[in-house]
């Protein structure tokens, strides 16, 4: 308890400190030692309770409830302030409904809104909890010296450090209060924070396109906010007395038909924060913000708390149409996001629409909710967590060396930054690989599937959806490995500081698949286990196989040596034309030309345009529909 | 947005037999820019009056070009006689006539081989090919030569058909006919073949007229021009109507060709009976005087040799105009906008020879 | 291994046309085609100097040329051979005395074999080929030689140091 | 059916020469080619057009290093002609729509075709 | 409609058989005209170099002084000028085509000519009595 | 134990069964185009010689993906042959693909990236129909495994006819034929000359022609599981459709790589409609 209530306060407390720490090294000295702090909490956490299952803890309730609901309030009219600042109306209307919602819920149910325990913790909560005490903590070390940076590439911007990270440690704070809360009203208050941290660190630039994107995603979370609220207000309706905005006793309630509605909701909710489609938008506008903003954020921690809050109402949809259909938002978003992805050439815009694509994916599982598809769909979030942080701030140190996050521009990275092409090999890897992570949790899900009913949807979307994420990725990774010519090593001379959190990270991504049987068997199965009864479990010699494709991929570089001394160099073919070694040649008209080797985008026919609309009107109906099942079934 | 993707596409290039140079700016696969140079086969021939004399000069006529070798023998010596005033005897036009056609059908049906291996299709090109054969073993045993007949000169032929293999070549047509025809079908109906074909490197009539195309190119853009209605050789006697398709794409150039290889075997059926007897050639003598845009009807086009003869044994001038290099312009016009995998197609929709182009 | 010789029965052939009059081009392409058949000895067009044993030539080389035939005869692994078609390709031929005709493959890269003729026949390139072989043969015999020579060296070196 | 084709040549300044082409164009004659002969220390310049066999000749007569202006907006596809005329005769040709700049035809030798070689032929092959 | 329009063709060649002329187990096809390379015959030539005038090539060379016939292999184009223009008949064009070499051959021939002892209106006799 | 033996027994017959396989391939290839064709060893002559070059190379780190690549392949056949899970076979196998393609990139030569491309277009037309070909057969035979798909008694293809020609369609992908063979070919005049292979030459480009014949057991292997409860039928289907693929090479032209991807697509459409019948009859049935 100690610990969860650490996690919470020590990073508000940090927080507050760095607010007033100026000078970069000692920030980061701050932030490192607050980093160790917070990842040795989170360590220790996992060796507390990891054999514990759920414990749950009573919490001092009635002061701090009434603290957030002033933070809240005080929150509304932050942003009714900025909304009327930007004459950005919607947002407005949509903090004012929230206010007034809580507002309602506070005079109607004051007396009965508790939660037996206010605070709890479990195997799922733990592996979140890592996620954000590890990959958060360093990700907000890398920051550090990313932002100086940034603001010697952007002078233009004002510098607003001090802030910067108040709002990050407060948003590790927030996200550990969202997945220790068993209070439904404390979620809520965690939930909005991170909307709020979000928005705030969207906007850092202050450019007007940063301040529009800002809004964007502020408005479609504060809706997701509103559904939220309604649902904490059905919840509390139906169950008066008991209060039922404990999320344990929610889940654990027989009449499915009853919480069903508001597990709807916040399962929408969940949708806007995970950006799935049609909410897509905002995730990919976040991307003006700084990368690790980018990186902690909008993949590896908050956008996971939407699907957190899927997975764990999981049970609920399970066997529902409503789960269903919002399984399939999710199969959905994963289809079309993947395809979009193939069009785009920005970095970071691949990274965003790959997160949305397996923020859907996991979205799909937890829709479904089969316990083997819930066991997916948590070593979803891991992987993707280890291995999109890794990327992101791979992307981020590629573009202050180099000058762009085109991954055109990342053509001969193994020769210019031979480390961080490795590192971004294996980012990569991870993502669509077979051994890594994140193609055995789609393994799992299509085995997962096949037996639910009308699963083949989900299997078909998966067959598609993986074979375009394969061209996706293959071809970023070949840029990278591509060995161009007279180019210049770059690598040096950039900070050693941001290397070390890039090479833990690193080590995490083969961590997590080398040890991955562990992190099953001792977190997910118990807790799958603990919910469903049954546990979803990974065939001993299929593990063996895949440990030896790992071993096998860890040794094949070493052939490396074999080929040094014999081979005689020669050209690239350039059609008989005699060329330079970059590839230059003599062309038509008298023009000395380059050969340019770029990538395929097939714009006619994934591009963002082309697809965006209909998919994005394909989830709205599904929304919609999830909701009248939803009602029918009441 | 897409990236562009610059490639070399050729000289040497396994879709080319002959050696052209592209630029080619691709965004995906699809062309955006594509600036075609020539100069890889440009030998310098036309200068060669200077060493050779005007009656040698056929032989160098001849290599111009190792497809249409005839043609290019026939137009020069048609050029030359045109100056000096020569009759050739009848029955010298009418085998004149046979060897062009036969070289046309040689010539169309190695096209359609090129044509088919270029869009993929590897048993197409080797029956095409193999077909051919039976053509140029028609003109080994009639001139001696597979592919350069050398059997043009100047005032006439230098050998005779006897009435016996007139004959047999005779006899050989039908079920050569039948065969091509078969062939034809493949290009004409096949569905895989249409749809790469079809609707590919439109070129408009009005385009190709004023472009300048020549041949199959204009022809199948609707442009009924075929310099065989001049009535050259025995073609006046025969009659003629050039074979014409409307579409202007790939596929039209590809049909004109091919309904072309019938016209021919039709051309020489009827050249073989209507044979008249009679010498091979009449004696030429002094030196031409005067010049004379000569014009034949070539597989690929009408060619020009422009002769200019100073009344010594060496002319002045020669100058030769290829088809090929009248329709690179069109070509220009046709490759943006395709795909990659139609560059060489497109490319060899044409017919290109860039030997002749550049001499 | 001196006694392996599958180069023998699997040469490859790349083809140029370095500024010929089509005639021994097309030639050339009719050993393919059915009535020749040249893939009877294995032969391939591979149309790509990496993966080409044999080097074809026809014509003699032109201006633009020269450097576009030295390109590919680098870019070609060893042991590899360049067979001449054509009389344009030995001397120049007809083009001999052009100006832009360089006049004979052998001006610009070793040439091993000459086929004869105008145009050079099918049954010709064939037989060109044939020579071309136990020509190919016997620079693979020195190349393996040479590498034994190297390692038998290297080995040495070894055992004294 | 069969056409009999007739040819004519005509003497054309240098002045005249896009007026006249122009014209040409109008009546809707195609552009056959554009050829030039060296006629010692002079070039005559073959523009020759033709409507339905019928074949016409434009003969501009130019001194070696005399600039003649490009025809090639009136029709599109004479800059390979008269590129030609410039890599092998030295011709200077005066905005073409595609100018390959003397690289259209590589020669060994510069404007092999050109006045001032006469008197240099040697012979390279000894 | 056309989907497999080659069939036909395919079962054709695969119940006829290949097509393929067997070469070089079958020798090669020939023609009665089939000009393969030029035999020079040095017992009748007569130097008297019209073969030479004659060759478009220069591939044959005439010392007179010396005797000597030559023909560079590797310039002839096989045209057959020189045979049409020999007045003496001491060349002819052979149907089969000259081998592949591994360098340039030049034939050299002497001749071996006597010029008969016999007054010079003789040959003209014969000729007319031919 | 099995399995161990089913394993090994891929690992050295399949190059010999692969590369006769290739040898009978060029054969008839050849009968349909009327010639004689080159002897039937032909493909061990070639890989032989492609030994006996010079080791010539754009860059070296080619040398390392083609042998990852030959690896990769080589281990999914033979987990396949040990009976393994199909999946992670499928899986297995994209990732020697993978390689391969890095290993075109890797040269930085624009005929290989090319070539690169379109393998991965390929990539992503045949990859969704392999995993309905999986999840086919393990709606059929209740089991991912090759151990229980092939002792299942029940006749997979009676079920799975629609899979089975989507299969079929993506074989043409894979083998590398017409009309589909866009990236690189087994014929010599390509668009972009050799595609992905352009730049491999000597002993790589011999190991990229082993891990074809790998590759080619492993997919006729693939096609035998339609008809595994009857060997016999079994092994006459998997000559009959490699035949039918030979024919199909020899009877159309390439076509783009728009048609490549949008057959792929179809194919596993056509796969999807069959399962989503056989998965209402089998509900309706329960
Ligand atoms: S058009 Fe072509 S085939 Fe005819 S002569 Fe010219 S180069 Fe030869
Ligand atoms: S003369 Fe001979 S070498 Fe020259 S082009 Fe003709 S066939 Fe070839
Ligand atoms: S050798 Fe003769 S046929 Fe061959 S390219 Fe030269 S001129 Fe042409
Ligand atoms: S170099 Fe000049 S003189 Fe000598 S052969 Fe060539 S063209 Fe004739
Ligand atoms: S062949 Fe001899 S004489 Fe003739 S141009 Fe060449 S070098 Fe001069
Ligand atoms: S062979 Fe050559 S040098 Fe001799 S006469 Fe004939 S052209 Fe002149
Ligand atoms: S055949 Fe022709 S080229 Fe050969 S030597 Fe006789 S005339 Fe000269
Ligand atoms: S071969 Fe004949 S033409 Fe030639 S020199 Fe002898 S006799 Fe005269």
């Amino acid at each position: 308890m100690q610990t969860l209530l650490f996690l919470i306060v020590f990073p508000i407390l940090v927080a507050c400190l760095l607010l007033f720490v100026k000078r970069t090294t000692l920030r980061y000295a701050v932030v490192t030692l607050s980093a160790l702090a917070i990842g040795g909490a989170s360590i220790y956490l996992l060796m507390r309770y990891a054999f514990e299952g759920a414990v749950y803890f009573a919490a001092p309730s009635e002061a701090v409830g009434l603290a957030m609901v002033i933070i809240e309030m005080g929150l509304a009219l932050f942003i009714i302030y900025m909304g009327a600042k930007f004459r950005n109306y919607l947002a407005i209307l949509l903090a004012a409904i929230q206010a007034v919602l809580v507002v309602y819920l506070e005079m109607t149910f004051s007396g009965s809104l508790h939660a037996a325990n206010n605070l709890f913790i479990d195997q799922f909560s733990i592996i979140m909890a890592l996620i954000i005490g590890l990959i958060g903590s360093l990700i907000a070390v890398y920051s550090v010296r990313y932002m100086e940076t940034y603001h010697r590439h952007h002078p233009e911007v004002r510098d607003r450090q001090t802030f910067f990270f108040f709002v990050i440690f407060a948003f590790l704070a927030a996200m550990f209060g969202l997945v220790f809360s068993n209070n439904l009203m404390w979620i809520f208050f965690f939930w909005e924070i991170t909307t709020i941290s979000s928005f705030l660190l969207i906007g850092y630039s202050e450019t007007e396109e940063a301040t529009k994107n800002a809004f964007r995603a502020l408005v479609m979370n504060l809706l997701g906010g509103v559904a939220f609220i309604v649902a904490i207000i059905l919840l509390a309706a139906t169950e008066p007395t008991s209060g039922g905005i404990d999320l344990a006793r929610v889940l654990a309630s027989g009449d499915t038909a009853i919480v069903l509605i508001p597990a709807v909701l916040i399962g929408f909710a969940g949708i806007t924060k995970a950006a799935l489609m049609p909410f897509s938008s905002w995730l990919l506008g976040a991307m003006v913000a700084p990368t690790p903003v980018s990186a902690l954020l909008h993949s590896s921690t908050m956008v996971k708390a939407g699907v957190y809050i899927l997975v764990r109402f999981s049970p609920v949809f399970a066997g529902t149409f409503a789960g269903f259909s919002i399984g399939l938002v999710g199969g959905v978003t994963f289809l079309v996001a993947s395809a979009i992805a193939i069009s785009r050439s920005d970095a970071k815009s691949v990274l965003a629409y790959s997160t949305i694509a397996n923020l859907g994916l996991i979205a799909a599982c937890a829709g479904v909710g089969t316990y083997m598809l819930v066991w997916a769909a948590i070593l979803l979030i891991v992987f993707h967590a280890v291995a999109k942080a890794l990327l992101f701030l791979g992307t981020g140190v590629i573009e202050q060396r180099t000058g762009s996050r085109n991954i055109e521009d990342m053509e001969g990275l193994i020769v210019r930054m031979p480390k961080m092409a490795v590192m971004m090999f294996i980012g990569i890897a991870g993502m669509f690989l077979a051994p890594f992570g994140m193609l055995i949790s789609k393994w799992a899900a299509i085995e997962a599937f096949v037996q639910v009913p009308f699963g083949l949807v989900f299997i078909a979307i998966l067959a598609y959806g993986s074979a375009v994420t394969v061209f996706f990725w293959a071809k970023w990774m070949g840029k990278l490995v591509t060995v161009t010519r007279n180019t210049e090593r770059v690598e040096k001379g950039f900070f050693k500081e941001p290397w070390a959190p890039l090479y833990i990270i690193t080590g995490l991504v083969i961590a997590a698949v080398l040890l991955f049987p562990v992190i099953s068997s001792a977190l997910i199965e118990p807790y799958v286990l603990a919910i469903y009864g049954v546990t979803a479990l990974m065939e001993q010699a299929n593990v063996a196989i895949m440990l030896l494709m790992m071993a096998l991929l860890l040794v094949l570089p070493v052939s490396f040596l074999l080929f040094k001394r014999t081979a005689r160099h020669l050209p690239a073919y350039m059609g008989g034309r005699p060329s330079t070694p970059d590839l230059q040649f003599a062309g038509s008209l008298g023009l000395t030309r380059e050969a340019q080797t770029r990538n395929y985008y097939l714009t006619e026919y994934f591009g963002e345009a082309k697809l965006f609309r209909p998919g994005a009107a394909v989830c709205i109906v599904l929304i919609l529909v999830s909701w009248v099942l939803a009602g029918v079934a009441l | 947005m897409p990236e562009r993707i610059i490639v070399p596409f050729g000289p040497q290039h396994p879709v080319l037999p002959e050696p052209i140079h592209l630029d080619l700016v691709l965004e995906d696969e699809t062309v955006v820019e594509a600036v075609p140079s020539i100069g890889y086969i440009h030998r310098g021939l036309e200068r060669l009056i200077e060493k050779r004399e005007y009656t040698e000069y056929v032989y160098v006529a001849e290599r111009i070009c190792g497809i249409c070798s005839f043609m290019h023998a026939l137009c020069y010596s048609q050029g030359i006689e045109e100056i000096m005033k020569i009759e050739v005897p009848d029955r010298a036009h009418y085998l004149r006539t046979i060897w062009s056609e036969c070289s046309r059908l040689h010539s169309h049906l190695l096209w359609l081989g090129l044509f088919a291996d270029s869009m993929g299709f590897e048993n197409l090109f080797m029956r095409s090919w193999q077909l051919r054969e039976s053509v140029l073993d028609v003109l080994e045993d009639t001139t001696g030569g597979r592919v350069i007949q050398g059997t043009c000169k100047v005032g006439g032929v230098r050998r005779d058909i006897g009435a016996e293999k007139l004959a047999e070549m005779h006899r050989a047509l039908d079920p050569f006919e039948a065969q091509c025809r078969d062939l034809g079908d493949v290009f004409l109906n096949d569905e895989t073949v249409k749809y790469r074909l079809q609707g590919l490197g439109v070129i408009s009539k009005d385009e190709a007229y004023a472009l300048g195309a020549a041949g199959p190119t204009a022809r199948g853009s609707g442009v009924a021009m075929d310099h065989r209605e001049t009535g050259y050789a025995a073609y006046g006697d025969l009659g003629f109507k050039p074979v014409v398709e409307t579409a202007g794409d790939c596929y039209a150039r590809c049909a004109v060709r091919v309904k072309e290889v019938y016209a021919s075997i039709d051309l020489i059926r009827r050249a073989i009976s209507e044979m008249p007897e009679g010498s091979l050639d009449v004696k030429v003598k002094g030196a031409p005087d005067g010049e004379y845009f000569s014009r034949v009807e070539q597989p690929r086009g009408e060619v020009v040799h422009y002769l200019r003869g100073n009344g010594t044994k060496h002319l002045a001038r020669a100058r030769i105009r290829t088809p090929t290099l009248a329709n690179i312009p069109p070509l220009v016009k046709m490759l943006p906008g395709a795909q990659l995998a139609d560059v060489p197609v497109v490319v060899l929709s044409i017919d290109p020879c860039i030997s002749c182009t550049e001499r | 291994m001196s006694t392996m010789a599958f180069l023998k029965r699997s040469p490859w052939i790349l083809h140029y046309d370095a500024s010929s009059c089509n005639g021994c081009d097309i030639e050339v392409l009719a050993c393919l085609t059915p009535l020749y058949d040249v893939e009877r000895f294995g032969i391939i067009n591979t149309g790509n100097p990496k993966h080409a044993d044999i080097l074809m030539i026809t014509g003699g080389i032109n201006e633009l040329n020269r450097a576009v035939v030295r390109n590919l005869y680098e870019q070609m692994p060893e042991p590899k051979v360049v067979v001449a078609i054509g009389i344009c390709a030995a001397t120049g031929g007809i083009f001999r005395e052009c100006y832009n005709i360089a006049g004979g493959v052998d001006k610009i890269i070793p040439v091993d074999v000459y086929v004869p003729g105008c145009a050079a026949r099918p049954e010709m390139i064939i037989d060109g080929v044939v020579t071309a072989l136990s020509i190919l043969e016997e620079k693979r015999a020195k190349m393996t030689g040479a590498a034994q020579i190297k390692d038998d060296a290297r080995q040495a070196a070894g055992e004294t140091t | 059916m069969t056409v009999n084709e007739e040819q004519t040549t005509i003497g054309v300044a240098l002045e005249d020469l896009t007026r006249e082409v122009k014209a040409l164009q109008t009546d809707g004659y195609r552009l056959v080619q554009i050829g030039c002969t060296d006629t010692g220390g002079a070039y005559e310049v073959n523009y020759s057009f033709d409507r339905g066999y019928q074949y016409r000749n434009l003969r501009l007569t130019v001194g070696p290093e005399t600039e003649v202006p490009s025809i090639s907006d009136i029709y599109w596809g004479a800059f390979v002609y008269e590129n030609e005329m410039h890599d092998l005769f030295g011709i200077p040709v005066n905005g073409i729509n595609i100018d390959f700049k003397g690289t259209f035809i590589k020669t060994a030798e510069k404007y092999p075709f050109s006045v001032t070689r006469r008197g240099g032929d040697q012979c390279r092959n000894a | 409609m056309g989907i497999f329009q080659m069939t036909k063709t395919v079962l054709r060649n695969l119940a006829g058989g290949p097509a393929t002329r067997q070469y070089p187990a079958v020798p090669a096809r020939t023609g009665p005209l089939t000009r393969g390379h030029v035999v020079f015959d040095p017992a009748t030539c007569r130097s008297c170099s019209l073969c030479s005038k004659r060759c478009p090539c220069e591939a044959i060379r005439l010392d007179k002084e010396a005797k000597v016939w030559e023909i560079d292999r590797m310039r002839c184009i096989a045209c057959g000028d020189c045979v049409e223009s020999c007045p003496f008949g001491s060349l002819a064009m052979e149907p089969e085509y000259f081998s592949p070499v591994v360098e340039h051959v030049v034939e050299r021939y002497t001749i071996t000519y006597v010029k008969p002892e016999k007054p010079a209106k003789k040959p003209a006799d014969e000729s007319a009595g031919a | 134990m099995n399995w161990l033996i089913g394993a090994v027994l891929f690992l050295i017959l399949a190059p010999i069964g692969g590369g006769l396989i290739a040898g009978i391939d060029r054969k008839i290839t050849a009968r349909m185009q009327g010639r004689v064709g080159p002897p039937l060893l032909q493909p061990f002559y070639d890989v032989g010689k492609l030994f006996e070059k010079e080791r010539a190379v754009v860059t070296t780190a080619q040398n390392f993906y083609v042998l990852a690549y030959l690896i990769f392949i080589a281990l999914s056949g033979a987990l396949f042959f040990a009976g393994g899970d199909l999946l992670l076979i499928v899986f297995a196998f994209t990732l020697a693909h993978v390689f391969l393609v890095l290993g075109a990139y890797a040269v930085h030569s624009p005929y290989s990236h090319i070539g690169a491309e379109r393998e991965l277009i390929q990539v992503m037309a045949y990859e969704p129909m392999i995993i309905l070909a999986a999840v086919g057969l393990y709606m059929v035979s209740g089991s991912f495994y090759v151990t229980d798909i092939v002792t299942t008694t029940v006749p997979a293809i009676l079920y799975l006819p629609g899979v089975f020609l989507g299969f079929v369609v993506i074989l043409t992908i894979k083998l590398r034929k017409s009309p589909f063979d866009i990236s690189t070919s087994h014929h010599a005049h390509q668009e972009i000359v050799k595609g992905i292979t352009t730049e491999f030459s000597g002993s790589t480009l011999a190991q990229v022609e082993i891990a074809h014949w790998y590759e080619n057991v492993f997919l006729l292997g693939f096609v035998f599981l339609f008809f595994a409860w009857n060997p016999v039928l079994g092994i006459i289907a998997v000559a009959v459709t490699y035949l039918a693929e030979i024919f199909v090479d020899n009877v159309t032209a390439r076509a783009r790589w728009q048609a490549a991807l949008k057959s792929g697509w179809l194919a596993t459409l056509l796969g999807i409609v069959n399962l989503a019948i056989l998965s209402y009859m089998m509900l309706g049935g329960a």
